[in-house]
């Protein structure tokens, strides 16, 4: 059942990934990775992460790739080349080649991790009873409190050094 | 419940809920025609059936037949998806609220709501999120300088009302304990929220209207600078999907003002939908209202109202309500 | 076909995505575009902290996840103002264009 | 009570200095000469106690409290009065008294008249606790203390760049003798584990085998020390220089006490001495050697006080002749007996100098004597004295100690003694003739000013005058009189010199003395009756004439043998090693870094998508390192 | 716990800084009151540091007015403060000199005063902190942060190149540091390789069991840190650079209180942490030393600016201290320490002078001056008596520390002794002859003779420094007395390792060097294989 959904979602984001990457023209790039962030939001969901699922949606769609737009739109930048005619090789089979190994190491070691490693007490079931926003909540505000109250002052700087860049 | 009978109610619940509201979308035009009328002390239609009833139709009917125009230098998929990316968001909010009590029909017990999900405010804000894109992608793909400032507009306008439209639930969010709306109408069971959260649905109010680009704050689409803003190109059908999503997040917001202050479908002796829906056209005469009486803002004074005024305000409300409800 | 997806599903999509944002990182020479597939890899790791948090019963994932939300709004605010000014003073997107940071 | 005589000096030395501008003239010169007369007076009641006491239990002590504490080393603020110490402060506050009231005359012009009087009562209270401390680091104390002042007083008139180097040259050549006392000091503290000299002395016997090499070497860096201090072979050249301060410091501190630190050092280390035969024959042959030596070049110097500077030298080196041959008392006999006569001289010089208006050359003088009668009056009975004649007390202790010389059996010695003895009547007599009598060659200028010290300064120098003609007497009949007596218990009991039998001992003063007359008979003869002669003189061993002249040119040899390659040296060390290779080095290290980086900036493209591929590339290594590490 | 029953040490470091924290919050512009508060709050810290003075119980060997509380527990780090024998002469230094050197910026300092006020503080609180702290990581922490004040106190108010001084500065004491700070962390990770427990206490670290070839390595990078900064021979040059273009409050602490940093590490920490390796290198650190006295002094005397040339004296007079302290008795040890509070003295008050003249001719140059003598009568009567404690004229509180090294080091090395006894008859020549040039003689420049003589405020600098000079040579018991006992076991610890000659060291190095469960320490920092997930519960 979870297939179902999964493989659907999986191929969506993956599909627009790929757009991201070889369209030429950035509003369709910044539209494609609105969709990836859709179909990711939707595998959260599934994941039994609500919140996490519509924070994406809320802050990645709603806010983030909106600004992206707004500079695509404000620079009106023109189409580049196909991509792939661009870059010189060597770097390309360098990074092609590194990716590789990458998701060779990714993915081989990681049953044999996840196997050993401890698991905590949040199974689906007291997520559910709990509530997944309850749980984020109380978590961020006793445990995390410390790093929460650091993302605001990181947020705060942000809008401050937002401006002064911005300006002029 | 079985499986096949719950898929029946579901598609039901969609059908009902989303003819009635394309029906009240349409409607809402002749509704305002009328109300603006009667503020403007003229008649508004008259022609078209009784007292125009039939306006909305005929209406319709002209802008689907009209020809449909795609400018030269326009980025003709944006250009064609815009408008459906505006309005789709408009309706899919509706899914969360609550728009009656569980009632029983054919043995079945049936919520008045298409889908009880937990975090429905946040559902409804995501969605509302995302209506920006039909302006903004609208603008830009005409390639109009008009229609692009006016989008750009708009997203500025509309992610900057939307934090404070954010902010001022919150209040909201703590006295109910809960995001879903569901929960949220029964936390209102006693006292409606518009009590205990005066300053909040004041804010609310005003940033809905923001939100739905309506007056004052219809910037991204004053006739006077931007001609008529991000839709200034399209015509015939696509002009109609901006517009019936103009309505539509009228009637959506109008839905969360109610839902999140008015007690939702609470209500003494009459039944819950009708009470639902009473409320609902208080607030959209409310905005109609508004839009017959107050003049357009300056931009600049827009954003200067949003962030200096509107956001402290709210930040404010929060802490005071916070405090209110460690206290109890 | 088992009916939940297992683990290592969700790990080898977020792998994908992140290759896809390296690839993406390596081949375009917009900024933009480039800056758009660094949110990709992003994305494609807190994935893998999603999956995780559900695997192993710990909501910790999620909360990072939300960390990792907000540091790239930060992130994405600051940069698209870089750009900004980089635009305003170059009059270019141009990756290849830009090396200021040459040694 | 003993340690309030070197206080009060100091005290007075602080009020005048510090706030005696602020007061009255006299006031401030009241408490200049009231603090040495305290510690006269103090002294003498000490003395008198002392000589109540019986002959072998003299010895007064008191002590201040500890001063440094380390460890298991000790030493402390202590003072000690015993008849060596005695006849040593007695010296310093009398012959202090006295120069300080001459002070009052000759400085009375001066500008820096409270200057003057701090400086010379910081002097008086470090002399004193030089000669009064009970151990030998106090001593040390003193020691440094009087050479800072002696560098101070030189360097008074610090504006003539003759004065100031002369100042800083006395200081530094000191300081290379108190380099190596210091050096002998903490080799005792090791030896003895302690400085005291009632320790060391005692247990001298026992710690150091006789004849031993380190009783040797200890005993000559003390030495070292003391011909620093006493201006012996090699470190004497400072004291000529020295002479460019005002007269009454050259008279109390370059004549009558602090040169004669030294002489009170080795005799105060006397059982030490006694136990290294070797240094004792090399003090009595440095003492001898300079004593021919600086009166050779004494004979030749035209500067009136130069020629007592170098008769100051000669006769320290008879002091340590005397010691060097065991003859202790005898030393310390011609050490009191010098005291008066030299101050004398040079107090007599400086009232010269004083009439004269800073006129320092003989051969500009010239039958003084009928305006200065006193002053050429004190003057040659100092000159009688110095040369030894009978039986002014020159005569006296110098006979002593050059028949103990004969009586150890160092006959060698004792010739270079009966010459020095020679040269002492030649060279005194020179000046006596040159500058007071024969015929005038000043200039009508001078003559006008010409006038007689005022009484404050005439005053020391009759005072001075009776003392040199009388003092001498204390030490008669030679070896048994009353000083010998008195100091005898102090010193070890192998060092009573061994006195010759009386009849020889006649004889042999007898020579010595009719060697002096000779000397003077010379003078007389070359530079009374006809100068010419000298010329003549002069002419025919031009080779030795230049060299007394020159004075051997051992400045000139210490300059380009010491001093230059110092500082050429410094100079390398400081321009081309620390600047080139030291730093030169770092900044090399430096610059390296610079370069590897410019090498490495090569890799720094400025290509964003570069560094990313290099990040890609280190996680990949990171993360296969973590996953396949286990 | 402090007598007092108050944390007092702590007070003396956090009351500096909240002073700093006082003075950021004050309006710039009142130049006035900001000094005064900084004099006041550094005063305060003086009278504070007396009462340390009066309650240390001289007969107990250990650390008094220990406090201890956690500090960063997943290392076993903690915040641990307390003085001894050997620190409390220093920390009286330190709050001795700071309201001095901060009275003596009151004229020099025209320029941002209050970041100028605020550096000095922080100065303060770093060097205390130094001077107290006991735990390794805590030590390098005020090791390093004081860098930071001092950097910006050359940097900012210093002289013509004062960037390629403080610059030089810095990096020369931090590549010292970096490789002392991997030798602490070496030094710890052996300490729980052998006890099982992870801690960076000294006391607990002294007298464990570190084998002599690592011992060597380790001693070594302390060594390094510590020489640079005394500095010792060949590591001086950033010295007279720093010297000549630090402001002379930044001169008179850097001498007075920074170098001694270096020796004060050496007799802390590298000599009992490595009592063995010590032994090992007493023979090339001596021989460097004595280097450095000798070179100090020769090159002393050819510089032409009075700074450099104290400056180049420092090099010297601290050779006397790294003699001695390597002597490795209790004279030595003592002298030495004494010989530092000696040093800070007298060259903090020659700095303080050279200030004087600067600050009326705006030049050090020897050359131009001459016969101040005649025109600034205090000044030469001050000058006098520091220059005669600088050269160690007896009764001063100079000879008493050279007197104590030279007596302790002939005890272990007569040759060495003799050496250095040269050095006090250069010491003369370099001041004397400087003396000579610019205080007698005729005045070389016109300028020089309507100088003014230094007035009350440069008095009320001046004498407690001269007071403290005469009080320390004439009475130096008080502060040998508490210096005893600590010194005693101190020499006690180290004294009883076996001495090692110069090929020994060289063969130790070449074959015992990397052993392996040194290396172990260094290369695998936790035995426990280590498992990514670990942390992720």
């Amino acid at each position: 059942m979870e297939w179902l959904v999964f493989v659907p979602l999986a191929a969506m984001a993956l599909v627009t990934a790929v757009l991201v990457i070889i369209l030429r023209n950035p509003v369709y790039c910044a539209l494609s990775l609105v969709g990836t962030f859709f179909a990711l939001s939707g595998i959260y969901l599934l994941l039994q992460a609500q919140f996490v699922a519509v924070v994406q949606v809320i802050v990645y769609a709603g806010a983030i790739m909106v600004l992206f737009l707004f500079v695509v739109m404000l620079l009106d930048l023109g189409h580049e080349l196909p991509a792939w005619l661009q870059r010189d090789r060597p770097r390309l089979l360098i990074g092609a080649g590194a990716v590789a190994i990458l998701l060779l190491e990714l993915v081989i070691p990681v049953g044999s991790w996840t196997a050993r490693a401890p698991h905590g007490p949040q199974t689906s079931e007291v997520v559910g009873a709990a509530g997944n926003t309850q749980l984020v909540g109380r978590l961020l505000f006793t445990e995390f409190l410390v790093p929460f109250e650091i993302t605001s002052i990181i947020l705060l700087i942000a809008i401050i050094g937002a401006m002064v860049l911005a300006r002029r | 419940m079985p499986e096949g009978a719950f898929f029946v109610i579901m598609v039901a619940k969609i059908v009902v809920v989303f003819g009635l509201m394309l029906l009240s979308v349409s409607y809402l035009t002749w509704v305002e025609r009328k109300v603006i009328g009667d503020i403007q002390v003229r008649l508004g239609p008259m022609r078209v059936g009784p007292h125009g009833l039939l306006q909305p139709i005929a209406d319709g009917l002209k802008l689907l037949f009209k020809e449909d125009i795609i400018p030269q230098a326009a980025d003709r998929t944006l250009y064609i998806l815009a408008p459906a990316v505006a309005l789709i968001p408009a309706f899919i909010s509706f899914a969360v609220i609550p728009f009656g009590d569980q009632v029983r029909l054919f043995g079945q017990t049936i919520d008045l709501v298409i889908t009880d999900v937990n975090i429905g405010l946040l559902y409804v804000f995501g969605v509302a999120s995302l209506g920006v894109y039909g302006i903004v992608l609208g603008g830009w793909a005409s390639n109009n300088k008009y229609a692009l400032l006016g989008g750009l507009r708009s997203s500025a306008q509309m992610i900057s009302y939307e934090l404070s439209l954010g902010l001022s639930v919150i209040g909201v969010v703590m006295l109910s304990q809960s995001l879903s709306l569901v929960e949220i109408v029964g936390a209102q069971a006693r006292t409606w929220f518009i009590i205990l959260q005066p300053i909040g649905f004041l804010i609310f109010l005003i940033c809905a209207v923001a939100e739905t680009n309506r007056a004052p704050f219809d910037l991204p689409e004053a006739e006077t600078e931007l001609v008529a803003g991000f839709h200034v190109e399209y015509s015939s059908m696509k002009f109609a999907m901006y517009f019936m999503a103009e309505y539509a997040n009228m009637i959506t917001v109008a839905a969360m003002t109610t839902t999140l202050f008015l007690g939702g479908w609470r209500g003494p002796w009459l039944p819950p939908v009708v009470w639902f829906l009473v409320k609902l056209y208080l607030v959209i005469f409310l905005f109609i209202w508004l839009r017959g009486t107050l003049p357009r803002f300056r931009y600049d004074q827009l954003m200067r109202f949003g962030w200096k005024v509107l956001l402290p305000i709210a930040l404010a409300n929060i802490v005071v309500t916070a405090v209110f409800v460690a206290l109890r | 076909m088992t009916a939940t997806v297992p683990l290592n599903a969700y790990l080898i999509l977020s792998a994908a995505l992140f290759v896809i944002g390296v690839a993406g990182v390596l081949i375009r020479r917009n900024v933009l575009v480039i800056f758009m597939a660094i949110e990709l890899m992003l994305n494609a790791v807190n994935l893998t902290f999603v999956a995780f948090a559900r695997f192993l019963h710990s909501m910790d994932g999620q909360i990072i996840v939300l960390f990792v939300m907000a540091v790239a709004a930060a992130e994405v605010a600051i940069g698209l103002a870089i750009i900004i000014a980089l635009h305003r003073n170059k009059e270019s997107m141009n990756v290849d264009e830009i090396n200021l940071l040459k040694g | 009570m003993i340690w309030l005589i070197p206080i009060i000096p100091l005290a007075g030395s602080l009020i005048v200095g510090l706030i005696g501008r602020r007061m009255p003239r006299t006031l401030a010169t009241v408490i200049a000469c009231g603090t040495p007369s305290l510690s006269l007076l103090l002294s003498v009641m000490a003395f008198v106690r002392l000589l109540q006491m019986p002959a072998e239990g003299r010895l007064l002590r008191s002590s201040i409290g500890s001063w440094i504490a380390s460890g298991d080393f000790s030493v402390s603020f202590g003072f000690l009065f015993d008849p060596l110490s005695a006849i040593m402060a007695l010296v310093v506050c009398g012959v202090g008294l006295l120069i300080h009231i001459y002070s009052i005359g000759y400085m009375a012009e001066d500008r820096d008249y409270h200057r003057f009087f701090a400086l010379l009562n910081l002097f008086l209270a470090e002399m004193l606790v030089l000669v009064l401390a009970d151990n030998y680091l106090l001593l040390f104390v003193g020691w440094e203390g009087v050479g800072l002042c002696s560098y101070l007083l030189i360097g008074f008139w610090f504006e003539r760049p003759a004065a100031a180097s002369a100042g800083t040259k006395a200081f530094l050549v000191n300081r290379i003798g108190d380099g190596a006392m210091v050096v002998g000091l903490i080799w005792m503290i090791l030896l003895f584990g302690s400085v005291d000299f009632q320790t060391v002395l005692t247990d001298a016997p026992t710690v150091l085998v006789y004849g031993s090499v380190t009783a040797s070497l200890l005993t000559l860096l003390l030495f070292i020390g003391a011909t620093g201090k006493s201006a012996q072979l090699p470190l004497y050249v400072w004291l000529p220089d020295a002479m460019e301060g005002p007269t009454p410091v050259s008279a109390l501190i370059h004549a009558a006490t602090m040169v004669t630190a030294g002489i009170y050092l080795v005799a105060r280390s006397a059982p030490l001495f006694q136990l290294a035969p070797v240094s004792l024959e090399i003090v009595a042959w440095v003492g001898g050697l300079t004593a021919l030596y600086a009166a050779s070049i004494a004979l030749v110097q035209t500067d009136i006080k130069r020629i007592i500077a170098y008769s100051t030298i000669s006769q320290l080196g008879y002091m340590f002749l005397g010691l060097g041959v065991g003859a202790y008392a005898a030393g310390i006999f011609h050490l009191m007996t010098h005291a008066f006569f030299k101050a004398l001289l040079f107090l007599s010089a400086g009232s010269v100098i004083h009439a004269l208006a800073g006129e320092q050359d003989i051969r500009k003088m010239g039958g003084l004597r009928q305006f200065l009668r006193v002053t050429a009056g004190s003057f040659l009975v100092g000159a009688l004295a110095n040369a030894g004649i009978a039986p002014f007390a020159g005569f006296w202790s110098k006979d002593e100690i050059l028949a103990a010389v004969y009586a150890s059996g160092h006959g060698p010695l004792w010739v270079i003694g009966a010459l020095t003895a020679a040269g002492t009547g030649l060279y005194m007599f020179r000046l006596y003739f040159l500058a007071f009598e024969g015929k005038s060659r000043l200039d009508a200028h001078m003559l006008s000013h010409l006038h007689e010290a005022p009484w404050s300064m005439r005053l020391p120098l009759v005072l001075l005058a009776l003392g040199s003609a009388t003092v001498g007497f204390v030490g008669v009949p030679p070896g048994s009189g009353l000083l010998q007596r008195f100091l005898g218990p102090v010193f070890p009991a192998s060092a009573h010199e061994a006195t010759a039998e009386p009849t020889s001992e006649v004889v042999l003063a007898v020579a010595v003395l009719a060697m002096a007359v000779g000397g003077i008979v010379m003078a007389y003869r070359y530079y009374l009756l006809d100068p010419q002669r000298s010329e003549a003189l002069a002419a025919r061993y031009p080779a030795l004439y230049r060299t007394f002249f020159h004075k051997y040119w051992v400045d000139e040899l210490y300059e380009t043998a010491v001093v230059r390659p110092t500082v050429t040296s410094a100079r390398t060390l400081s321009e081309l090693f620390d600047a080139r290779i030291v730093d030169g080095s770092v900044n090399g290290i430096a610059a390296l870094a610079a370069r590897a980086g410019s090498l490495l900036r090569r890799l720094q493209t400025g290509q964003v998508p570069t560094y990313i591929l290099s990040i890609l590339v280190g996680a990949v290594v990171l993360l296969g390192y973590l996953a396949f590490s286990g | 716990m402090s007598p007092t029953g108050g944390p007092i040490l702590s007070m003396l470091i956090i009351i500096p800084l909240c002073g700093a924290l006082v003075l950021v919050c004050i309006d710039g512009a009142r130049e006035a009151l900001i000094k005064r508060l900084a004099l006041a709050i550094s005063s305060l810290v003086f009278l504070l540091s007396l009462i340390v003075y009066a309650q240390f119980d001289p007969a107990t060997a250990g650390m008094q007015f220990v406090e201890r509380a956690p500090w960063i527990d997943s290392i076993g780090s903690s915040y641990l403060l307390g003085v001894d024998g050997i620190s409390l002469p220093l920390l009286l230094l330190t709050t001795f000199l700071t309201p001095i050197a901060i009275l003596a910026s009151f004229s020099g300092i025209t320029s941002r005063v209050k970041a100028y006020m605020i550096c000095m503080l922080l100065l303060q609180a770093g060097m205390i902190g130094v001077f107290v702290a006991l735990d390794l990581i805590l030590f390098y922490l005020f090791w390093e942060g004081m860098l930071i004040p001092m950097y910006f106190l050359i940097g900012v108010w210093g002289g013509r190149r004062r960037v390629y001084a403080t610059l030089k500065f810095v990096l020369f004491t931090m590549a010292g540091s970096v490789l002392m700070l991997l030798a602490m962390i070496a030094v710890a990770f052996l300490h729980q390789g052998s006890t099982g427990r992870s801690t960076f206490d000294l006391l607990e670290l002294i007298g464990g069991s570190i084998p002599y070839g690592t011992q060597l390595w380790l001693f070594a990078a302390f060594a390094l840190a510590f020489a640079i900064k005394v500095p010792m021979f060949p590591f001086h040059t950033w010295l007279p650079d720093a010297h000549v273009e630090a402001p002379t409050a930044g001169s008179v602490l850097l001498a007075g209180v920074l170098l001694k940093m270096g020796t004060y590490g050496f007799l802390r920490f590298a000599l009992p942490l490595f009592p063995e390796a010590a032994a090992a290198f007493t023979p090339l650190i001596s021989v460097l030393a004595v280097i450095g006295i000798l070179y100090g002094a020769l090159v002393a005397m050819v510089q032409d600016d009075l700074k450099r040339l104290v400056a180049y004296s420092s090099v010297s007079h601290l050779g006397f201290v790294m003699l001695g302290i390597f002597a490795m008795n209790v004279q030595a040890v003592e002298g030495s320490i004494l010989q530092m509070v000696n040093h800070g003295l007298s060259t903090g008050a020659l700095f303080l002078l050279v200030g004087m003249i600067y600050e009326r001719r705006h030049t050090r140059m020897i050359e131009e001056f001459g016969g101040l003598s005649r025109v600034l009568p205090r000044f030469a009567l001050c000058f006098l008596v520091v220059t005669m404690s600088s050269i160690g004229l007896p009764g001063l509180n100079g000879f008493v520390g050279e007197f104590l090294i030279l007596a302790g080091t002939f005890r272990a090395h007569k040759g060495f002794a003799i050496l250095a006894a040269i050095g006090i008859i250069l010491a003369a020549v370099y001041m004397l002859w400087m003396w000579q040039r610019v205080m007698w003689g005729q005045s070389r420049r016109a300028e020089n003779l309507t100088l003014n003589d230094i007035g009350r405020r440069e008095m009320a600098m001046l004498m407690p420094i001269i007071l403290l000079i005469l009080w320390i040579g004439l009475n130096p018991n008080p502060l040998l007395r508490r210096m005893d006992a600590s010194v005693a076991q101190l020499v006690e610890q180290v004294a009883g390792s076996p001495k090692a000659d110069l090929p020994l060291l060289l063969r130790g190095f070449a074959l015992q060097g990397l052993q392996p469960e040194f290396a172990h320490a260094i290369f695998t920092p936790n035995s426990q294989p280590r498992n990514p997930c670990e942390s992720w519960n």
